[in-house]
């Protein structure tokens, strides 16, 4: 069993929402995990699910004019990052102590800046050890060469670098102040998939040298299975399914939405005639269906899912949020 | 980079050549006798001649237009004043620094303004002093430059007394030029910095830096406003059309004896080689000015420096 | 009665270059391809490939530097454009980008009917409504949505009315390119199953250009790689998944990541390097500076596709002849 | 089958445009003033006939204000009330067409541009290079030099002075719309370029080319009235407003009723413009505003 201090991040009923002009957008909608010191927590999901907002809540770097946390515990180290005022979180925690890769290499760093001073930048506003500017040029080569960048490179700038060269110096800047906590949201889907392998097994390196713990955020339940201990599957903004990697994978209790999104995957190791997708579209994140969120798409749909929120039902690490397992609550209608 | 400057002096000349074509093809279209018209009715078949012949009126528009770059580049001469017979070249020089005066005064004063209250704008957007600043430069920016100086005058000059209302004596009788002419351009630079950076804060890499966990005031100023510098700097230059061409008419207003009001009189005189003159001349510093801000985007900018220093390209 | 194994399309060393300030950028770089009746070629390759400008080169929508295209046994390289309008009727796109290839001022039944419009193909206001109609019900576009505008609908219904569209004028030949690539996975899959499904039932002939080797293994009978404007290998697509042969396709294949766990942990083979330039490139192995197999011959000299075996094609000296 | 959220009934995109505007409150005074121009012109003689500003009243001359004369007389003693009122002609007459054949020139050029693209669009760039290096109000003063201060000639100065600005815009319009893939998508359907341009590229340019028209207009009032200001315009026994300014020059201190009242029309016009022209460009594209 799992000691607590081994704990490094706890999110716990996590609510974000975006106000706009006369619409409320229902982000994440109560968003509950953990995550181990130098644990990989996968968290996947479709366009819209919430993953990219429930990232930029931790990090707080949501748009703090439309969005609004509106409840919910961060725990990270034992703090509550919500309670965190903004110049400590900025001074101690933000790319010091959690730092995040960004999806898209190409528009994620400054073009008229050399890549190096955009590396160093984040050194130099947490020196605590007071490093001296030629000490930081060397942990900024030493970085560079980290990601397999040749340190010479830290004078060009961004439009000088291709595409899976600026992700390794957007990495490069995530690692540089040797974080415990990567947000990585999305990082290979701007990229082909070659370079996508090469980037993924020098992360993935990197994660187990330095013993960070990681929350990768993608669509691409083959990534997660290369790369992740655990995986939370996000509907509508909330986790529909959450465990090791071998309880999502085995097909055992799974969550129709899951099912769906690994009938949607041509197989690659055998003929698939037809794939089977799940029918119909996300909802409205304006106005979310009662009960379970996934109900309008859910092909084995009972009449208490349009009602009645379901909660978790656990099994060993294996939690899944559906009527269909459990106390047989909704067993006996369906069947 | 010299060799790019040099390069975007040459790409000048056409420009010029261009420009003084316009220039002269359009005052070709001047009914009448040009002769006539200067020397008046009572002149002599002889005095028309010898006016015709010193003038070269006597020649087809093709020669005198090539007869004229020709001596604009090698002379940097701009044709002889039908009226004074003087060559327009002297007037100008006489009369150019005034008009600079005002309009890089200006120019200065609007982008100072207009900058600074542009990005506090966007980075406090809804904001009260946002609201203010935006409905000022609504209005600032639909002010006829010439009424906002008379405005101006009544207030400084004619009630307060504090400044000069016409004249070019000191420099107090710069100041109200320059805000009569910077004031609705600062209003412009407002709007348009405010929007650029409203951009700018959105871009990706702002998120970047934030999330790097940089002071915010550095990055706005380092990140979002350096790049959003580009375009501001271009919409200045564009702007410096336009304020060359306030300036005219500012100095009219503030009978100011720089370039503006020398054309507006030689307009007004029909005395087509100053009109041709001044305008070319005009049209040469402005651009110049663009070549400057080019050259300025280049500077800040390195894809656009990379693209023009061999070194810099792949 | 035309034979049954005519080929619906034949394409003779095409090529598509671009006039760039650094040089000559060779998109598409001699490539031959033919393609019979009711089959699905799929083209994958990386970003910077050529693969777009391979279908664009194909409709015509960009001239070729060289090269020929035969649909159904005529020219289009060399048509004029009222018989390159008629041909067109034949041969349809679906475009990538669900959202620009779209007209957003146009309603959903105005951008169905406009092929049939423009092309003057239907007499009577009633034919077209009719036409459009049953292409919405085909690619499953509820009919109130006949007034809607695309603004109004999400990417997976937009990618359908692009479907409709390249349909309503019955053509027997599709070039998809990258039509499922901007959507969902969920999405995607309901797309592909309407395309594998149309092509069924109306007999459809489709190239199909994608990146994800997933996708184009589920939809493709035959596959094509491209590296770098040139195909370097081509086969079936069981027998491509099987014995890839050239080193750039195993690449390929290995980067792919399995959503199982069998390869856990089990680092694939990553090749080194990125994507060269496509810019004035010299002759030989386009691969060869990436390639771990490389080798003094890989240079100098442009490797031949060969046929090594029945149906499966490689331009790789590795396999020059020999096996 | 589908959840999305359905709209209550389908808006064009023009629908939409217009839906937006009507919610911009700011935007709904600019268009206020410019209808209330409007209706000045064709209905100003019905407000104060066209006679009272042509009235001379000697004993009248010079004043302030009143209830007879809103906005008091002139040195003649004539009404400036009327002759403001009837000025608005005279500004528009010339705005307005510029304007528009300005704009029509530049999609024409700017279509043509974008589709014979190289070697058209490298003439016309050049050509434009050269327009642009020579500011618009000189321009202006060198039409007005050949031909003469007229109304007529007026709008050609106007026109000449502004068709740069127009084509350029909407050339990169246009550029960037051809650009896209559904024109790609038409083509590949068998539509020749007049479909292309008719009904794709046009229809798509026109919200963004109406924008760009509005802020023109407002460009064209100042620079109309600053031209008849410093004499070189409309002259002055004609009330247009940048006349009527030129002539109260002398009375700047004993009459400055004279400066304010026109003054204050030629802004309201200018902005009202601008006003309309920033709500349709939010109402265009929404993104822009937040």
């Amino acid at each position: 069993m799992d000691t607590l201090n081994n704990t490094l991040l706890k999110v716990e009923n996590l609510h974000v929402v975006y106000k706009a002009r006369r619409e409320t957008v229902y982000a994440v909608n109560g968003v509950s995990f953990c995550l181990k010191k130098g644990e990989t927590l996968g968290l996947v999901g479709e366009t819209g699910a919430g993953k990219t907002t429930t990232a930029y809540a931790i990090m707080r770097v949501l748009p703090d004019r439309t969005a609004r946390i509106v409840n919910g515990i961060i725990e990270f180290e034992g703090y509550n990052l919500l309670d965190v005022p903004e110049n400590l979180m900025r001074h101690g925690i933000r790319g010091e102590k959690i730092a995040i890769i960004f999806q898209d290499p190409m528009s994620a760093l400054n073009p008229i800046m050399k890549v190096g001073d955009q590396i160093a930048e984040a050194l130099k506003f947490h020196n605590k050890e007071d490093l001296s500017p030629e000490r930081i040029e060397e942990q900024v080569d030493r970085t560079l060469e980290l990601v397999g960048i040749q340190k010479e490179r830290k004078y060009d700038f961004p439009h000088q670098l291709s595409g899976g060269m600026k992700q390794r110096v957007v990495i490069a800047i995530a690692l540089v102040c040797e974080p415990v906590l990567i947000i990585a949201d999305e990082p290979t889907t701007a990229l082909d998939v070659t370079i996508q392998a090469q980037v993924l097994a020098m992360i993935d390196e990197l994660r187990e040298k330095l013993g960070t713990a990681m929350i990768l955020i993608t669509h691409d339940l083959g990534i997660v299975a290369q790369m992740c201990d655990n995986v939370a599957i996000m509907y509508a903004g909330e986790i529909i399914e959450i465990g090791s990697v071998e309880d999502i994978y085995s097909g055992k209790m799974q969550h129709p939405y899951t099912a769906g999104l690994f009938g949607s995957l041509p197989d690659l190791e055998k003929k698939t005639d037809r794939l089977h997708p799940i029918e119909g579209l996300m909802p409205d994140p304006t106005d979310l269906p009662k009960g379970c969120k996934f109900n309008p798409r859910c092909p084995r749909c009972m009449d208490i899912c349009r009602n009645v929120q379901p909660e978790f039902t656990v099994e060993g690490t294996h939690k899944v949020a559906c009527h269909l397992y459990g106390s047989g609550k909704g067993r006996g209608i369906d069947e | 980079m010299i060799k790019y400057i040099i390069r975007r002096l040459i790409t000048l000349v056409p420009i010029i050549i261009g420009v003084t074509l316009v220039v002269f093809t359009i005052l070709e279209m001047t009914p009448g006798d040009p002769a006539k018209m200067m020397l008046g009715d009572g002149a002599t078949l002889e005095q028309f001649e010898a006016f015709n012949e010193k003038f070269g009126l006597d020649k087809p528009f093709v020669s005198r237009f090539f007869n004229y770059i020709l001596q604009l580049f090698t002379r940097f001469d701009f044709g002889t004043s039908w009226l004074t017979s003087r060559p327009v070249l002297d007037t100008l020089k006489a009369r150019v620094p005034i008009t600079l005066i005002i309009a890089v005064s200006s120019i200065a004063f609007a982008s100072t303004i207009g900058v600074s209250l542009g990005v506090i704008s966007a980075v406090k957007q809804y904001s009260k002093l946002d609201y203010v600043s935006r409905l000022t430069a609504m209005v600032l920016a639909a002010v006829p430059v010439f009424w906002l100086g008379m405005m101006l005058a009544i207030l400084f000059a004619l009630k307060l007394g504090w400044l000069p209302s016409s004249g070019t004596g000191s420099w107090k009788h710069y100041i109200l030029p320059m805000m009569t002419l910077g004031l609705p351009y600062s209003a412009r630079i407002l709007r348009s910095t405010r929007g650029y950076m409203l951009e700018a804060v959105r871009q990706d890499f702002v998120r970047t830096a934030r999330s790097k966990g940089v002071p915010e005031r550095y990055v706005i100023w380092k990140h979002a406003f350096l790049n959003a510098c580009l375009p501001v700097i271009n919409t200045i230059g564009v702007y410096m059309g336009g304020l060359l061409g306030g300036a005219v008419v500012t100095e009219n207003v503030f009978g100011c004896n720089g370039l503006g009001s020398f054309i507006i009189n030689s307009v007004k005189r029909k005395d087509i080689p100053a009109v041709t003159g001044g305008t070319v001349f005009l049209a040469m510093i402005f651009a110049l000015i663009l070549l400057a801000v080019d050259i300025l985007y280049a500077f800040v900018d390195p894809r656009i420096k990379a693209r023009y220093t061999a070194k810099g390209a792949k | 009665m035309s034979e049954r194994k005519e080929p619906i399309l034949v394409v003779n060393n095409l090529k598509k270059y671009f006039r760039t300030k650094k040089g000559l950028l060779h998109a598409v770089d001699d490539v031959s391809f033919t393609i019979d009746e009711g089959r699905t070629l799929g083209v994958v390759g990386e970003s910077g490939c050529g693969k777009s400008t391979l279908g664009k080169t194909i409709m015509r929508l960009t001239e070729p530097t060289g090269g020929e295209v035969f649909l159904q046994g005529e020219d289009i390289v060399s048509m004029n454009e009222g018989r390159l309008r008629k041909a067109r009727l034949k041969m349809q796109m679906i475009f990538q980008d669900p959202y620009s290839s779209i007209d957003p001022r146009m309603s959903l039944a105005q951008i169905i009917s406009d092929p049939l419009k423009v092309n003057r193909l239907c007499s009577s206001k009633n034919e077209i409504d009719e036409r459009v109609d049953r292409m919405m019900r085909i690619v499953g576009l509820a009919p109130r949505l006949r007034e809607s505008y695309p603004h109004e609908l999400d990417g997976g219904r937009r990618q359908r009315i692009g479907i409709a569209r390249a349909l309503v004028l019955d053509p027997k030949f599709i070039i998809c390119d990258e039509p499922v690539s901007a959507l969902d996975v969920s999405i995607q899959a309901q797309i592909i199953n309407i395309l594998m499904d149309l092509k069924e039932e109306k007999g459809l002939t489709y190239i199909f250009i994608t990146h994800d080797l997933s996708v184009v293994k589920h939809i493709s009978d035959e596959i094509a790689v491209m590296y770098l404007g040139q195909c370097v290998e081509k086969a079936p697509s069981e027998e491509l998944f099987l014995n890839p042969v050239h080193p750039y396709t195993k690449a390929l294949l290995a980067a792919i990541p399995v959503p199982n766990l069998s390869k856990r942990h089990a680092r694939p083979t990553v090749i080194k390097g990125e994507v060269g330039n496509p810019i004035d490139p010299v002759p030989g192995c386009r691969f060869a500076p990436r390639c771990d197999y490389a080798t003094q011959k890989c240079t100098g000299r442009n490797p031949e596709l060969r046929e090594v075996a029945k149906g499966h094609f490689v331009a790789c000296v590795l396999y020059n002849g020999e096996m | 089958m589908v959840m999305n959220k359905k709209p209550l009934r389908s808006m064009s995109p023009l629908q939409e445009t217009i839906y937006r505007f009507s919610q911009n409150k700011v935007s709904l005074i600019g268009l206020a003033v410019v209808l209330l121009l409007i209706f000045i012109i064709i209905f100003g003689e019905f407000i104060s006939p066209f006679e009272n500003g042509v009235k001379q009243n000697i004993r009248m001359r010079l004043q302030g204000p009143s209830a007879e004369h809103w906005f008091g007389t002139d040195a003649y003693g004539r009404d400036i009330f009327t002759r403001v009122l009837h000025g608005t002609k005279y500004t528009m007459m010339i705005a307005f067409p510029a304007t528009f054949i300005a704009e029509v020139i530049g999609i024409i050029l700017g279509a043509c541009a974008a589709f014979y693209s190289r070697w058209f669009d490298n003439i016309l760039m050049r050509v434009l290079d050269v327009f642009q290096a020579i500011p618009g109000q000189l321009l202006a003063l060198a039409v007005v030099a050949a031909l003469g201060g007229s109304l007529f000639n007026l709008v050609i100065a106007m026109l000449i002075a502004r068709i740069p600005a127009s084509v350029r815009t909407a050339r990169s319009i246009m550029l960037s719309l051809v650009g896209q893939e559904y024109i790609d998508a038409a083509r590949s359907y068998g539509s020749r370029d007049y479909h292309l341009i008719f009904r794709h590229v046009i229809p798509n340019s026109l919200g963004a080319m109406i924008v760009s028209m509005t802020i023109n207009l407002s460009a064209i009032t100042l620079q109309v009235s600053s031209m008849s200001y410093i004499g070189l315009g409309v002259s002055p026994p004609t009330p247009e407003w940048g006349a009527l300014l030129s002539e109260a020059r002398e009375f700047i201190i004993t009459a400055p009723h004279l400066i304010i009242f026109p003054g204050i029309a030629i802004l309201l016009t200018a902005l009202s413009f601008n006003l309309v022209g920033d709500g349709l460009r939010d109402a265009l594209d929404p993104r822009l505003r937040d």
